[in-house]
């Protein structure tokens, strides 16, 4: 060991976190002699109702919250320098673990959001089966959003009911891209492999088992009085402040916008698929619950369409000099093996220039800004990350709401932290 | 020392005797294996195994194989007890140590308690099977129940952490509200019964037919079928702020998990959650045996013969006797399965909801019912 | 001073631009930011003109009847285009020349090219070292076709030919650019590489009774554009892809070659010529380029000993400096292979333990004629600027070894020399009552040293040095330094605080401030502003042409 | 077309809480007698039961490397894997065939190949880029080891586990 | 009863009964005085007096004594610090406690009634529940109803005040 080394300075976080608590009740001890001594209480980052290691500093006179502040990035592992370090496909296993609830949505908006650099449109099959991705990670995500939520409300078998359904989605993932979980199923400019035989009477058993247990869901909650009670009215959005703190996605719709990226911005031919978008009234939990039954009621109605209309057809983009080529010619013959190394240690020659593509994802508009400078690696690359614009609203809905609230509203507002770290 | 003479032994004995029995043979056995019914239970609801696994270890004694009962996971209670005794007993270093160390045992004593005045069968060895025949039983529950409370807000409180603390606070509430309405449903049921005696009114029931069931004695009188109104409202009211009192979902708030954490328990952990926990599942023994005892006539079952204290020493009046303290388990668990299926359907009371149920609505109806009660009662004899 | 060089308008892609009389096209174009593909092109060497690649289309103006230049509507000359394509290697740019680099036809020519090259070439990516700064990859990713047509048997060569002890040939990959024949005959001045057979059979092979020897022999691995010649050293060893490159200077003699090191996670794995006209050219020398596994040899002395015993540094530096200080007169000597900086803080630790007898251990060799001068040290000039020798280094040694031997000087410090090789005796160095040595790997003086200081190699550290011609160059650091082996200077600055001087030498950077302060030669000047390609400190001196 | 989720106002039946939980007690009731009789199967006892026989071919389990029918070892270490790895799992030491070998033409086979299974994330694309067919992510999902180093799978424990697989390369045939 | 259990609870009572005084930290106070209700209660279901004593345990320990550690707990008191006693008060006070138990003694002693034991209560024909509910709602059924509304009003008057203090 070299002798200059200085001996590492451990910080004391702890003083710090205690004099940061201290700031902060101070800044609000304005009005607070009448009512006595507020209560800080620090929620998470490890807690089972905040989902990962979402962090509340809450304020509270009695149960009832008077200020919250949230804190993030106890998961932050730099998701975003990572991609300027490497090639636009390697990028892909990063984007399963962003949303990890919906990674073959993630994947998706990814490599849509090159592809839309590369000025690429995929093959009709192509789009067809990433819609069918699309869908079922929607119907995954908004499943265990709606377990979770229901398990922060007290009902914990929904959560298990709700499992058992994902799991069947985990198998249709499995036959699809070979992974249950960490799909990263696209790439850039296709999909690592067509759609297997076997998928589609698994899909197909799935769909029609799919509704009965959603109606059993719905049935063990949407009136039951003690659920109702503990969403109706209960962190309210106004439209005006959905808007305004940039919501997006069920939570967005939940407040009666009626704003679907799959709609207003139609990608993947979403504009040919019979489905609708439904809304809510009041913006409270409640509504962004139902919405969330309803909008898998859609999916089921998009997959069903998706399925039966597959058009034949190649599913990855024509453009040899960027898409690697076939296994089977790389190994026999020598254009093709060279082309696959360059490919695969340079990357795709992209243009330089910057785009922006969000995709309407489970949790909200997932989006992808690149600013390339050409070459297989991005300059830049930015995520929208739905969950983190969602959890900004939590300072202006918590206020007022009792603790008990405070999980059902975390809940409503279906995040991961993943996402909102990255 | 002519007092040492005073002393009655043989009623010492016997209530000693009677204790040990209920507690160690039948009561603990239950609390553990209603533990791991609620693992079951809930499991089977949420089309999961649940623990089936867990047999004894044979396979430690040099047998190939471990031994596995035709279940399966009915050794799970004596792991997760040696488990619980094998933890490390920890004590955090910012509570109150003294209070902390007590509260469990506030926790556990109160919930046993109470099975003193409960009438568990008739006769067994010339010995009725309740070990304190008090005249004010059924009072004596809810005070001893209402000093249950003590443990969870001690443990709330020496916890000296805010989430235990929150949960003390939300569990007295909670439990002083509750007891209103629990005191107050049973109170006309009391009025039909006449005594506060609860071996009384496991007596009356077997004369007139369960309260809650008033056919069981063959017959059906008018009284009995308007008094069917009341006893059902109370039955409600009861059962829910029994649910209420011991903490049970959708009750569930000072300990409910997703909110705070494990409420006063959180800071605890080995023997002492373990004592928690079981004070939880007597709680929730002595609260299904007080249904029983007032609404589901106790050990009684119709068409069985009833042993007598003289007959209870012989043979047949031993084995009725079993079959009565039988009866009046099987009634017990029957409810206590009851109690986890409900867990595992129903989401949680916010706090506020809560407390309005329990003073704007159970608490009302309890007293409107005692005036229908009385007013059943006064006009038809 | 040169004339003065007419500039030439030359139309290139449709935008005119100036270049001077004698440009190659395929200049002009690079210059004019168009790329032109090449394999058989070598700036350095002569242009044979054989591998088609750089085709471009030409033309030149359009004549009047009365020879004048047709003008266009811009008052430019029209051109007249050449139907066929040209070698753009081969041609002088001319005035009024226009140049294609993209059209059709130019794209079609270089894809027939780059599949002609490809037809027999085999699948060797997987295997080849080349692959990763391979000209075939590039070059067929950027104009070639994507998929291959070919269907038939390709022709074997040999494989796995030994052409020398350091180069390896593998035929089937050759695209038969003859670099290396032309590099061995006009820059190596060993003219043993040729091509045998013909057609599609034709390869390169050793004349008759010859190998592939020279000094210089691994330069044709550089400039081969394909995988055929490979170093046998670094052979199999590790994809160019992972390798860090870092921009050095060779150290082992005067010159100062300019070189990249290849390292990958600590560890060094080769290292090649790096372009300076003003210096090495594209070249250096086989046994340069080798010579640096030492680095990494396992006897590396990797912690600071007292007395025979591993010690901790602190322990080490206080031991030295009080041992010097109890021996009486001093003397110091030190390696012309240190950096200025080191050579600066030695110099001022003498000043500080009042060492007056200093000089430093000379290396000569015989020239070759082409890189290698007859000093082998690298920092020669570096001393002499700083002071520390004087005229003719190692003058003074006689000196010091008399002192010892008179008993005159007790104690000496040694800076990364043996001193058993510039003249002592092991009995010289029993006699010092205190003896200081830093070095890379154990030798005979820091067998008998009283403390040994482990330093760090050139690739290890950063610092300056001056070449021969009194060019002042750059090191930098590829990587880190073996076990507790230290920085030079960090040790240095450490023995000079422990010697009671005070200093505020926290970096390199500080010590070099620290220097341009003190030595006028270096005023003005940071390590920032010597750049990658030195810069010239001193009067250039006549030195060796390249 | 957007429409509104319709609202359920609450009956008087539903506002007294005792029907809804009865419906309740009825779906999950309904779930315990069909599990009770066995109509439900959803999950899996696992070490007896498992999943393999679902698992698809492509199946992303643990990665090994295979060998062709001759029993030669497909890797060249070309250290295609090593580079694409997203989170570095993988370390190639190459080595060279010794030139009596019998697959000499392919001069390169590896010295040491390290896969840190508890790094690697399953993704697939050593797979994806491996020009030799040598690597193949295995229906092996249960990796397990005692510590950081048992994590570690050596070379000779990705040929165990990867076996002999059929391929199309084309290197070591002497025509191509 | 025994009296031995008669004694043991006496002096646990008494005991408690002077930790609540002698606690400096108010939790603790409070759970000496639910300490000593419940060794009172004994006391009262050693004489037979089962109602009594359980009413003692359900009202005093099971509710107001809960609402009194609640509230302790709620404004988070603080061990008291040990106070420097005036002498002059500790003498005087000394003094009088002295003098009452002096006097009480000296009543005691004189009272001819005191030496004696009571003699025992006949054994009742109705158990004392029923006894007490016969009392309270036959020979005092005015008073008792006038005290319940009393308190009736009094808790209104509770909420009413408490509401309008908190608006």
């Amino acid at each position: 060991m070299a002798v200059t080394t200085q001996p590492f300075e451990q910080p004391d976080t702890l003083a710090k976190t205690h004099t940061a608590l201290q700031h902060l009740a101070a800044g609000n001890s304005g009005a607070s002699d009448l009512l006595g001594e507020k209560l800080i209480l620090n929620m998470g980052p490890s807690h089972p109702a905040t989902h990962g290691v979402l962090r509340l500093v809450l304020e509270m006179d009695g149960e009832i919250i008077t200020k919250a502040t949230p804190d993030v990035g106890y998961l932050h592992r730099g998701d975003e320098k990572i991609a300027e370090n490497m090639t636009y496909n390697q990028f892909v296993p990063y984007t399963d673990r962003l949303d990890y609830l919906a990674p073959l949505a993630n994947n998706v908006a990814y490599a849509m959001a090159v592809e839309k650099l590369m000025g690429w449109e995929l093959p009709q099959r192509g789009q067809a089966i990433r819609v069918i991705c699309c869908e079922l990670a929607r119907i995954s995500s908004h499943l265990l959003g709606l377990g979770a939520f229901a398990m922060d409300t007290g009902a914990m078998t929904v959560f298990l009911y709700t499992f058992t359904e994902r799991e069947k989605i985990y198998n249709l993932c499995e036959v699809i891209s070979g992974a249950r979980f960490t799909t990263s199923y696209t790439r850039i400019g296709g999909m690592t492999r067509d759609l297997n035989e076997a998928f589609f009477p698994m899909a197909h058993k799935f769909l029609e088992e799919f509704i009965p247990s959603l109606d059993e869901v719905d049935a063990l909650l949407s009136r039951n009085r003690i659920f109702v009670d503990r969403t109706k009215d209960v962190g309210i959005i106004t439209k005006q402040d959905a808007i305004s703190f940039g919501l997006t996605g069920p939570n967005l719709r939940g407040s009666g916008i009626d704003h679907d990226l799959r709609k207003k911005h139609p990608y993947l031919g979403y504009e040919k698929y019979d489905f609708d978008v439904p809304i809510g009234s009041a913006g409270d939990c409640y509504d962004r619950y139902l919405c969330r039954v309803e909008e898998m009621r859609q999916s089921v109605k998009i997959l069903k369409q998706a399925i039966e209309k597959l058009p034949d057809g190649p599913i990855t983009v024509s453009d040899p000099k960027n898409l690697p080529p076939p296994k089977t010619t790389v190994m026999t013959k020598m254009e093709e093996l060279i082309h696959h190394f360059i490919l695969h240690t340079e990357g795709l020659n992209a243009p330089p220039g910057e785009v922006y593509f969000g995709a309407e994802n489970p949790k909200g508009e997932l989006g992808f800004y690149i600013s390339s400078k050409g070459g297989g690696v991005p300059h830049r690359l930015k995520i929208r990350a739905p969950s983190f614009v969602n959890l900004s609203i939590l300072p202006k809905i918590l206020p007022g709401h009792m603790m008990s609230d405070v999980v059902a509203i975390l809940g409503s507002l279906d995040f991961v932290m993943g996402e909102s770290d990255r | 020392m002519d007092f040492i003479n005073d002393i009655p032994w043989l009623l010492i004995a016997a209530s000693v005797a009677k204790t040990l029995f209920l507690i160690f043979l039948i009561v603990l056995p239950i609390v553990s294996y209603t533990v791991y019914a609620e693992r079951r239970v809930s499991a089977l609801i949420q089309d999961r195994l649940g623990p089936n696994r867990t047999g004894f270890p044979t396979s430690l004694l040099g047998f190939h194989k471990d031994l596995q009962l035709f279940l399966g996971g009915l050794g799970q209670p004596v792991a997760d007890a040696v488990k619980f005794l094998l933890k490390e007993e920890f004590t955090p270093g910012h509570v109150n140590k003294f209070y902390f160390w007590l509260a469990p045992v506030l926790a556990m004593v109160p919930a046993l308690s109470t099975l003193a005045v409960l009438p568990f069968g008739n006769y067994m060895f010339g010995q009725k099977m309740v070990v304190a025949d008090v005249n004010v039983g059924i009072l004596y529950v809810f005070a001893i129940a209402s000093i249950g409370v003590y443990g969870i807000v001690l443990a709330g409180w020496s916890s000296n952490s805010k989430y235990p603390f929150l949960g003390g606070i939300r569990a007295t509430s909670q439990m002083i509200s509750y007891e209103l309405s629990l005191g107050l449903s049973a109170v006309p049921v009391l009025m039909i019964i006449g005594n506060l005696n609860l071996s009384d009114a496991i007596q009356y029931q077997i004369d007139n037919g369960w309260l809650l069931l008033p056919f069981t004695d063959g017959k059906l009188t008018l009284r009995e079928l308007l008094l069917w109104i009341p006893v059902g409202i109370s039955f409600i009211v009861f059962t829910i702020s029994m649910f209420a009192e011991t903490n049970r979902l959708p009750f569930d708030l000072p300990e409910s998990e997703t909110e705070l954490v494990a409420g006063y328990h959180t800071e605890y952990s080995s023997m002492k959650f373990a004592l928690f926990f079981l004070g939880e599942y007597a709680a929730m023994i002595a609260g299904s045996s007080v249904i029983v005892v007032l609404f589901l006539g106790g050990w009684h079952l119709p068409f069985l013969p009833i042993n007598t204290l003289e007959s209870s020493t012989t043979p047949a009046g031993m084995a009725l006797g079993l079959i009565h303290i039988s009866v009046f388990f099987a009634k017990v668990i029957a409810l206590l399965i009851f109690f986890i299926w409900v867990r595992w359907t129903l989401p949680r009371f916010r706090f506020d909801q809560l407390m309005k149920l329990g003073w704007l609505y159970l608490f009302e109806i309890a007293l409107v019912n005692i005036f229908i009660t009385a007013a059943i009662l006064a006009l038809v004899k | 001073m040169s004339t003065e060089v007419p500039l030439l308008n030359v139309q290139i892609d449709g935008v005119w631009l100036q270049f001077p009389k004698g440009t190659k096209v395929i200049d002009a174009c690079s210059q004019a930011g168009k790329f032109i593909p090449r394999y058989c092109y070598h700036p350095k060497l002569s242009i044979p003109g054989n591998c088609r690649m750089c085709l471009i289309e030409m033309g030149m103006p359009k004549m009047t009847p009365d020879r004048k230049p047709v003008l266009g509507a811009d008052g430019r000359p029209e051109i007249g285009w050449i139907p066929r394509p040209q070698i753009s290697c081969a041609q002088d740019i001319a005035e009024g020349m226009g140049v294609r680099t993209n059209s059709p036809m130019v794209q079609e020519c270089r894809k027939g090219v780059m599949e002609f090259l490809l037809i027999n070439h085999p699948l060797d990516c997987p295997i080849c070292d080349q692959a990763g700064e391979c000209r075939l990859q590039e070059f067929s990713v950027e104009y070639g076709n994507a998929s291959s047509r070919f269907l038939e048997r390709k022709v074997k060569k040999p494989k796995n030919v030994e052409l020398g002890p350091r180069v390896t040939l593998d035929a089937e990959r050759c695209v038969l650019c003859s670099r290396c024949i032309r590099f061995m005959k006009e820059v190596a001045k060993d003219d043993v590489l040729g091509f045998v057979d013909r057609g599609g059979f034709s390869t390169i092979a050793c004349h008759p009774d010859k190998t592939l020897e020279s000094n210089y022999s691994l330069n044709t691995v550089d400039i081969c554009p394909v995988g055929a010649l490979t170093s046998t050293d670094f052979r199999f060893k590790m994809r160019v892809w992972f390798l860090k490159e870092t921009k050095s200077i060779d150290v082992n003699d005067g010159l100062g070659c300019n070189i990249l090191i290849g390292s990958r996670e600590g560890k060094i794995y080769r290292i090649t010529p790096r372009e300076n006209n003003d210096v090495n050219g594209n070249w250096i020398p086989d046994s340069h380029r080798l010579n640096f596994k030492y680095i990494q040899a396992e006897n590396r002395l990797a912690h600071p000993t007292v007395a025979g015993n591993e010690a901790h540094w602190k322990v080490a530096i206080a031991e030295a400096t009080a041992s010097l200080k109890g021996a009486g007169k001093l003397a110091l000597v030190l390696s012309a292979r240190l950096t200025n900086e080191e050579i600066y803080l030695a110099k001022r630790l003498a000043s500080a333990l009042g060492i007056t007898v200093m000089d430093v251990v000379p290396r000569v060799g015989e020239p070759d004629g082409i890189l290698i001068p007859a000093d082998r040290n690298p920092n020669t000039t570096g001393a002499q600027t700083l002071g520390v020798t004087g005229k003719t280094p190692g003058a003074r040694l006689k000196e010091i070894q008399d002192g010892i031997r008179k008993g005159t000087i007790g104690g000496l410090l040694c800076l990364g020399e043996d001193l058993l090789e510039c003249g002592f005796t092991h009995d010289d160095l029993v006699k010092l009552k205190s003896l200081v040595a830093s070095s890379i790997l154990p030798n005979a003086t820091t067998a008998a040293a009283h403390v040994v200081l482990p330093g760090a190699a050139f690739a290890e550290k950063r610092g300056s040095m001056v070449n021969i011609r009194g060019r002042l160059q750059r090191l930098n650091k590829a990587v880190e330094p073996a076990a507790s082996a230290r920085d030079d200077w960090e040790f240095l600055a450490d023995l000079l605080a422990a010697a009671g001087a005070t200093h505020a030498l926290t970096s390199i950077e500080d010590v070099f401030r620290s220097m341009a302060q003190d030595e006028h030669a270096f005023a003005g000047l940071n390590l920032g502003k010597i750049g990658d390609l030195g810069l010239q400190l001193l009067p250039e001196v006549a030195g060796v042409n390249v | 077309m957007a429409y509104t989720v319709r609202r359920p106002n609450l009956t008087f039946w539903e506002k007294i809480y005792l029907p809804n939980i009865v419906a309740g007690l009825a779906i999950t009731f309904k779930h315990l007698r069909k599990m009770l009789q066995g109509e439900t199967k959803v999950v899996m006892q696992y070490p007896e039961e498992k999943w393999d026989a679902h698992l698809p071919e492509y199946y992303r389990g643990a990665p090994t490397l295979v060998t062709d029918e001759h029993g030669r070892e497909r890797c060249v270490s070309c250290q295609l894997c090593e580079f694409i790895c997203p989170p570095r799992a993988i370390t190639i030491t190459p080595g060279e065939l010794a030139s009596d070998s019998k697959f000499a033409k392919v001069e390169k086979a590896p010295k040491a190949f390290e896969i840190d299974m508890s790094r690697c994330i399953y993704c697939g694309l050593c797979e994806e880029v491996c020009p030799e067919q040598a690597i193949y992510l295995r229906k092996d999902y249960a990796v397990t080891g005692e510590n950081r180093a048992d994590m570690v799978h050596h070379k000779d424990k990705l040929y165990e586990l990867g076996g002999t697989m059929p391929g199309l390369v084309h290197k070591w045939n002497p025509e191509k | 009863m025994s009296p031995i259990l008669f004694w043991l609870f006496t002096a646990l009572m008494l005991a408690f009964g002077v930790s609540v005084i002698l606690n400096r930290n108010p939790v603790a106070s409070a759970l000496s005085l639910v300490a000593s209700f419940l060794c009172l209660s004994a006391l009262f279901v050693g004489l037979d007096a089962f109602f009594i004593g359980v009413i003692q345990v359900l009202v005093y320990a099971g509710a107001v004594m809960v609402l009194f550690l609640f509230i302790i707990m709620l404004l988070d008191l603080r061990a008291e610090h040990r106070r420097h006693f005036n002498r002059l008060v500790l003498v005087g006070g000394s003094l009088v406690s002295a003098g009452f138990v002096i006097a009480l003694l000296q009543v005691l002693s004189v009272f001819p009634a005191g030496a004696k034991p009571f003699p025992a209560l006949g054994v009742a024909r109705l158990d004392d529940v029923r006894q007490v509910g016969i009392t309270l709602f036959t020979r005092f059924n005015l008073p008792f109803q006038t005290v319940g509304v009393l308190i009736l009003v009094a808790a209104v008057g509770v909420i009413v005040l408490s509401r309008r203090e908190l608006k």
